[in-house]
C-alpha cells in the first residue's frame, strides 16, 4: 500500500545510488520536482531509463547522478540539442555515461512488456535500421506459425518508477488524465514507485468508468508536489512552459552556467518552489 | 504572388500532397506544420496522429513538442504510448508517416542518430524516436527537409530507418516490408518522387525560381531529373494566409 | 469511414457465408440485436470467434450459423451449460461443430496481437494444461534473453468483428464504457466491422479526455439498435436481465423448444423489437 | 450456534482464509460469494478483481456473471480484458486466486474441460476460462468446492488448471512455476492443505458435525488426515447474518 511521505523521505526511502531508475511522462506529466530532488540528495551511479531523456535527464546527467542510460530519442523537442546529455557522452563529463538506445516502439513496448510479467516484448519492428546491429539488447525471433522474423528486446522491469500524476485519492489510488504515455506501465513493472501529485483528493467518486487510475498497492510512496511537473506540465491544472523550454538552451549550454543555474535554483531549493508554477502557469486546460 | 519564402513554399507543397481521407501520423516541426496547414486548407477530413498517444487532434496552434496540452486537449481520445505504437501504427491503421531527417540518401534511407561512427560519433544527435517503426509501418512515406549538400549526402553514416534500402526491390526482398516507403520528398527547392523501377529520388517538381544548377549544388550525389518536370504552382492566397495565421499564434503561445 | 446503414444492410454487406466472426462483449454489451440479424439472413459456415460464447452463439449455433468456434468459456454465467452448444459439440446437432479451445488469457492476448498487427501472440500460459497438448493451435517460443519459454497462439484477425456500443457521433466515431472486454481489439484487427449503437449523438464533446474511442476509419457500418445488448446491458442505458439468462436455459434445452422460441422471437422479429428491452428495464447506471 | 447449512459453513470458511490485504482474483459463484463476505466481515480492505477487468470492486449484491453491472459500478476503474490478463494477472499482481474445480485430484490439479475423452467427450464441460492462468500466476490458490467422490476423484479427466502435478516440487521442476499453488481446499466438510513434503491434500479442519467417514466417503482417493486435526469454528452471529443478508438481497435484485 501506497505510503504518503514529503518528498525528501521518498526518494532517500525509494532510491539508492546504482539503482535502475525510469522517470517517464511523454512530455506531459514529467516528475521534474522529484529530479530534482534526487539531485539534491547527490544520488550517483543510476542507470536511468527514458523514452525522451529532455530536460530532467539533461540536469540529472549534468550533475553526475547517472552511469548509463536507456533511451530512444534524446534532445528538446522542437528546441534542439540537450547539451549536457551530449557533454556527457561525446566527452565524459562530468562522467562516462554508457548508452542503451532504442527506438520509440522498442521502449513501449518493452515497458508494455515489463508491466505484463514478460521477460521480454516482441514487435514488427527495426527492419533495416541499423540500431539492431549495435545494441546487443535488440535480438530476434521467429513467428512458430507463419515463420515471420519479429524483433525482441529485454522487458524494461526498473528498480524504481518515478512518476508525477493529477490526484491522489486518501486511499493512495493515483489518478493520471490526459497524455498518460508509459506511467502506468513504467510503475507496474518496476520494483518500487514513488508518485508526486497535484493534489490529493478525498476520493474518485466521480471519475469515468475507464478512467487511468493506479491503485495503492502498486505504488510505494505518493507525495503531493503541486506544480511539481514544472515546466513541463499537467493537464487540468497548468501548461507547458515551452518559453522555459527554449531558455533551457541557453542555460546549458556551458559548463558553468549550467552548475550555477543547478546551485541557485536547484540545490538551493525545495518542492515547495514547484507550489509557484502550478498557480503562475494558470493556464488551466479548457 | 512571389511574396513568400522558399521555407513557405516547402511546407505548402508538402501540406498539398496529404488527402482528405488520410490518417497522418505527424512528427514534430516541418511536418507538423504542413500536416495542419493540410487540415486547415483543402484536407478538413485529415486525421492527425501524433506519437504521444493523441488521435484525429485539430490543434490550434502549432505544438512545440509531440505533446504539448493542445494536442490532447483538441484529440477524439488519447491513448497510451504502448497503444499507440502497438495497436495504431504496428497495427497498420496510419496512411502517411511524415518524417524528417539530418542525412538522407537517394534511396530515403534516413539518418537521425549519428554524425561519424557510432560508438564514437561526430556528432550524436536525437536519434530514433519513433521514425524506424514509422519508416516500415505506415502505408507510405512523406520526407519533409531543407536541402543541402550536408543534409542530402551520398551516403548515410548511420542507418537509422529503412527507406527503399538499396533501391530497386531491397525493401520487400531484403527485409519483408510490404508497406510503399517513402514515396515523396518535398524540399526548399523541389519535390522529389522515387524512380519507379531504381526507387531513387528523381526531381518531378521545381518551385518557381528555383534552378536546376542550385538543386544539383544542394544534392550531395548526381541528382537526376524526371523527363518531364513541372513547376511547382505558387502558394495560392488562402494557403499563405492560413499558414501565416497558423505561425503567428504558434509564436505568441509559445512566448507566453 | 464507417457508413449509417440499416441493421439489415450493415449484416448483409459485410458477413458472408464462411467467414471468421468475432462478436464480442465480455458479458456487457454483447451484440444480440445483430445475431438475430445473422440468423435471419441465415448465413451458414460461419467460423465464430468469442471468448464466452453464451446466449448469442447458442442461438447462432442451434440455427445452424457455424460449423466452427474458438472460444475459452462455453456456458451459461452463473446458470450453467449452453445445450444448444453442447449438443452441437456432443451430438453434430443441427450440424457438426469443429472446435479450437483456448484460455481466456489465450484469447485476451490473441485479440491484443491482432489489434496490434502481429502474426502470433506470446504470454506465460498454459503451463502444466494439457490444452496445449490436445490443441495445434498452441506453440511455444524461447524468450531469446532469458531461454523461459513462452506460450505462442496466432492472432486473432477476423473477417468481421460486430459489436454493441454506447454511442456513435455523427461523424462515425464509437463511443465504449464501462466493461470494454477485448471489443477495441476485436475491431481493430478485423478486416470489417459493424457496430450497433444505443443512441446516435451529434459529437463527443464532453467525454473525458482517455475515453475508450474507435475512430470511424476503424468501422465499416454503423446501425442504431436501441436496447441491441439485450438480455446483455449497456452500462449507463439498461441492467443486465439476469432473469432472462435464467430462463433462457429452459428455452434452449430441447431442440423444438428452442426452434419454435426462435421461430416466434427472432425469425419472426426485427430490431425494433430490442427498442423495448432498453426502455423497459429501466435500470439505469448509477 | 447449529442452526446454519453446510454451504454457509463451506463460504464461510472460505473467507475467514481471506486476508485484510489480499488482492483476490474471483471467479464466479461460491468464489464470490466466499470473497464478497469476507469483504463485508473481516478483510474491508481486501481488493477484489473480477476477470471482466473491474478493479477493486465493492458489489453489493452478487454478479450472476463475471461482468455484471454492478461490479463495474462499484469498481475503482475498469480496464480492458487484454490488459487485465496481461498486466494484472500475468504481471504477477495478484495475491491470491479463487477457483472451482468439475473434477480435483489428490494434488490440486484441477478438470473443468472435459469428463471422458477430449475428443470424444461423455460431458463437455464450459472449459478453462480463466483458470489455467489463474492457477499459475496467482501469489497462492484457494480452491472452494463441495465434497463429493464424483468431484474428489483418483484421476482427473483432463488437466485443465495446474496444481501440484504429481506433488513434491512437480510444479516448480518439471513447470518452472515459482507460485505457491494450492494452498487450502474448503469444502462443504472440511479444509484441506497441501502436506509440506508431499503436496497431498490433506484434511486439517473438520467442520463442526462431520464425521471422518464422511468424508473418507465423499473422496476419492485414500484421503489423509493431519496429526493434529482441529474443528473448524463455528460461524458467528456476524458471519451469519451478513452473508444471508448478501443472498437475500443477491436473490431479490436477479429475479426482479
Amino acid at each position: 500500500m501506497a505510503e504518503f511521505l514529503s518528498l525528501a523521505d521518498a526518494i532517500e526511502s525509494a532510491i539508492s545510488d546504482g539503482d535502475s531508475v525510469a522517470m517517464e511522462g511523454f512530455t506531459h506529466l514529467i516528475p521534474h520536482a522529484a529530479g530534482h530532488e534526487i539531485i539534491r540528495q547527490r544520488r550517483s551511479g543510476l542507470r536511468l531509463i527514458r523514452m525522451t531523456p529532455d530536460i530532467i535527464y539533461d540536469q540529472m546527467i549534468g550533475m553526475g547522478c547517472a552511469d548509463r542510460i536507456m533511451y530512444s530519442w534524446g534532445g528538446n523537442p522542437g528546441v534542439g540539442s540537450l547539451h549536457r546529455f551530449r557533454d556527457a557522452i561525446q566527452n565524459g563529463w562530468p562522467g562516462p555515461l554508457e548508452i542503451d538506445e532504442h527506438s520509440h516502439a522498442a521502449m513501449a513496448n518493452a515497458y508494455d512488456a515489463g508491466a505484463a510479467g514478460l521477460p521480454c516484448a516482441v514487435f514488427r519492428g527495426y527492419r533495416g535500421a541499423q540500431l539492431a546491429e549495435v545494441n546487443p539488447n535488440i535480438k530476434s525471433i521467429n513467428c512458430p506459425f507463419t515463420g515471420e522474423k519479429l524483433a525482441a528486446v529485454p522487458a524494461i522491469r526498473a528498480d524504481v518508477a518515478v512518476i508525477h500524476a493529477q490526484k491522489a485519492s486518501r486511499n493512495g489510488d493515483v489518478l493520471l488524465e490526459g497524455i498518460v504515455g508509459v506511467q502506468k506501465e513504467a510503475v507496474l513493472g518496476a520494483k518500487r514507485s514513488v508518485v508526486t501529485v497535484e493534489e490529493i483528493v478525498d476520493d474518485f467518486a466521480d471519475l469515468p468508468p475507464n478512467a487511468v487510475i493506479l491503485p495503492s498497492w502498486t505504488i510505494s510512496a505518493i507525495t503531493c508536489v503541486p506544480g511539481g511537473a514544472h515546466p513541463s506540465y499537467a493537464h487540468g491544472y497548468y501548461s507547458r512552459d515551452n518559453a522555459f523550454y527554449k531558455a533551457w538552451d541557453e542555460i546549458a549550454r556551458d559548463r558553468d552556467g549550467f552548475r550555477a543555474w543547478m546551485q541557485e535554483h536547484v540545490i538551493g531549493g525545495g518542492p515547495e518552489d514547484f507550489a509557484r508554477h502550478g498557480k503562475a502557469a494558470g493556464g488551466v486546460a479548457s | 504572388m512571389s511574396d513568400y519564402t522558399a521555407n513557405e513554399m516547402m511546407s505548402i507543397a508538402a501540406a498539398r500532397a496529404l488527402r482528405n481521407d488520410d490518417i497522418c501520423f505527424v512528427g514534430i516541426g516541418l511536418p507538423s506544420e504542413a500536416a495542419n496547414l493540410a487540415r486547415l486548407t483543402h484536407a478538413p477530413g485529415l486525421t492527425l496522429i501524433y506519437e504521444s498517444g493523441t488521435l484525429a487532434t485539430k490543434p490550434d496552434v502549432l505544438p512545440l513538442s509531440i505533446g504539448d496540452g493542445e494536442l490532447c486537449e483538441t484529440a477524439l481520445t488519447t491513448v497510451s504510448v504502448p497503444e499507440m505504437f502497438r495497436y495504431w501504427l504496428q497495427g497498420g491503421r496510419i496512411t502517411v508517416g511524415f518524417l524528417g531527417a539530418a542525412q538522407l540518401d537517394r534511396f530515403g534511407n534516413i539518418n537521425t542518430t549519428v554524425i561519424g561512427d557510432y560508438n564514437d560519433p561526430k556528432v550524436r544527435l536525437p536519434g530514433g524516436g519513433g521514425a524506424p517503426e514509422i519508416a516500415t509501418s505506415c502505408g507510405e512515406i512523406f520526407i519533409v527537409m531543407r536541402q543541402s549538400d550536408r543534409g542530402f549526402v551520398d551516403k548515410i553514416d548511420f542507418f537509422t530507418s529503412l527507406g527503399h534500402g538499396t533501391g530497386g526491390d531491397d525493401r520487400l526482398r531484403t527485409y519483408g516490408v510490404t508497406t510503399k516507403g517513402p514515396s515523396r520528398l518535398v524540399t526548399d527547392l523541389c519535390i522529389m518522387e522515387p524512380d519507379p523501377e531504381t526507387k531513387e529520388f528523381t526531381v518531378t517538381s521545381i518551385h518557381p525560381g528555383v534552378t536546376r544548377t542550385k538543386i544539383e549544388e544542394n544534392t550531395g550525389w548526381a541528382v537526376k531529373f524526371a523527363d518531364e518536370v513541372a513547376e511547382t504552382p505558387h502558394p495560392n492566397a488562402e494557403e499563405l494566409e492560413v499558414l501565416r495565421a497558423l505561425k503567428a499564434r504558434t509564436a505568441a503561445a509559445h512566448s507566453a
